[in-house]
């Protein structure tokens, strides 16, 4: 799957967009926050504040039970303050 | 119908009005919405605003999508820029145009506050502290609950 | 603040817009409203505006200090036209700058709720079959509801 | 008083504006109107629909019973119709 962060998450990741295999496992948008926080300490921060993420998927706004593919578009930020 | 454009250029308010209302004469309310980088206190040096290119675009033909299904649209117009801007400087334009005065007024209200909580701009504040990610409001939030 | 302009001449959007925001950082929110002459079934060829001049001048002055009584607007400016026109022809640009989105909505929403129903103007429409007195809309009186 | 007529109020009775003694009897604007009104057919007719009548005295919208004076600038008027 295609990895973006945005704003302070992708500061705290350290990177704009990465591409990870999905684990079979991982089904949903929640799953796939577990799933990255596990993967070290850099992530483990950037996501720590559930509340403060949002999550896109295929740049759609969706929920924590969304679901996700190993052939989707992923995005995580922060509660958007653009106009 | 709506036509929406993310830019790092800045607009010209007048003209994207006049080109929406060029040679046509069914028109009787136009409503503009401009939002500028606004700096209260004197201490802010720049706001940059970071993008989600392709899905920001998405979001407001959206958002805009939505407006014209509520109301009598005769026309509808969405810009908003990113990149670094100064205090005073234009960061959206939203437009409306109707027969009626209540459904551009209301319409490009409601586009507005779905603007603000659904569109992906981030923006971040310059000052001589640094830098730092604006936070979210709630009543930025909250304000979509006054479109049922 | 506000200031108010009766003329016949018309009007240019983008610079009214400009002028107001010139040099200022602490203006966030400016929403412009503009009516047009409005043709809706092709068979209207003038709409002449007739005024009461001077009290035209001090009614919109008193319409602009109520809303700026009751909203914190950081500028307000209306101009209306009178004269004849042509379908199309902009009529009236109401504008008004505030630090908040909400507040410059509504203020503006008001100003038009409050002109339609007190600025002494008076619209004859020129069509084939002659020319007459537009009647007044009792939805226009009854928009005066919105605001207690 | 001075009295000034816009619109099809103007029309009907077939001037803009004149100047007229305001007798001691008329004391509100509804006795204005009763006044005018006992002129001539002419007044008669231009203000027989007091529904689709307004008035302002020295420029500020008045109701029926405000009272009138010889000084004052009296403007008659259908509801405004501007914006």
């Amino acid at each position: 799957m295609q990895l973006i962060y945005f704003a302070w998450v992708k500061e705290r990741i350290g990177k704009s967009e990465e591409v990870l295999h999905l684990p079979d496992h991982v089904g949903t948008v929640a799953e796939l926050l577990d799933y990255l926080s596990g993967i070290n300490e850099i992530y483990a921060h950037a996501l720590s504040n559930r509340a403060m993420l949002r999550v896109a998927v295929n740049q759609t706004h969706v929920g924590l039970d969304h679901a996700v593919k190993d052939t989707d578009e992923i995005a995580i930020f922060p509660p958007v303050t653009g106009g | 119908m709506a036509t929406v454009l993310v830019q790092e250029a800045d607009f010209d308010i007048g003209a994207e009005i006049a080109a929406l209302r060029a040679g046509r004469t069914d028109i009787g309310a136009i409503v503009s919405f401009t939002g500028t980088v606004r700096d209260l206190d004197g201490g802010l040096k720049a706001m940059t605003l970071e993008h989600y290119p392709g899905m920001t675009e998405a979001e407001l033909a959206r958002i805009a999508t939505e407006a014209e299904a509520r109301w009598p649209l005769q026309g509808c117009r969405i810009i908003h820029r990113f990149g670094r801007l100064l205090p005073g400087d234009q960061i959206v334009l939203v437009i409306t145009l109707s027969a009626h005065r209540q459904a551009a007024f209301e319409a490009a209200d409601f586009l507005m506050d779905f603007l603000k909580s659904k569109a992906p701009f981030w923006k971040k504040e310059e000052t001589e502290g640094g830098a730092e990610w604006v936070a979210a409001k709630d009543s930025d939030t909250d304000a979509l609950d006054r479109w049922p």
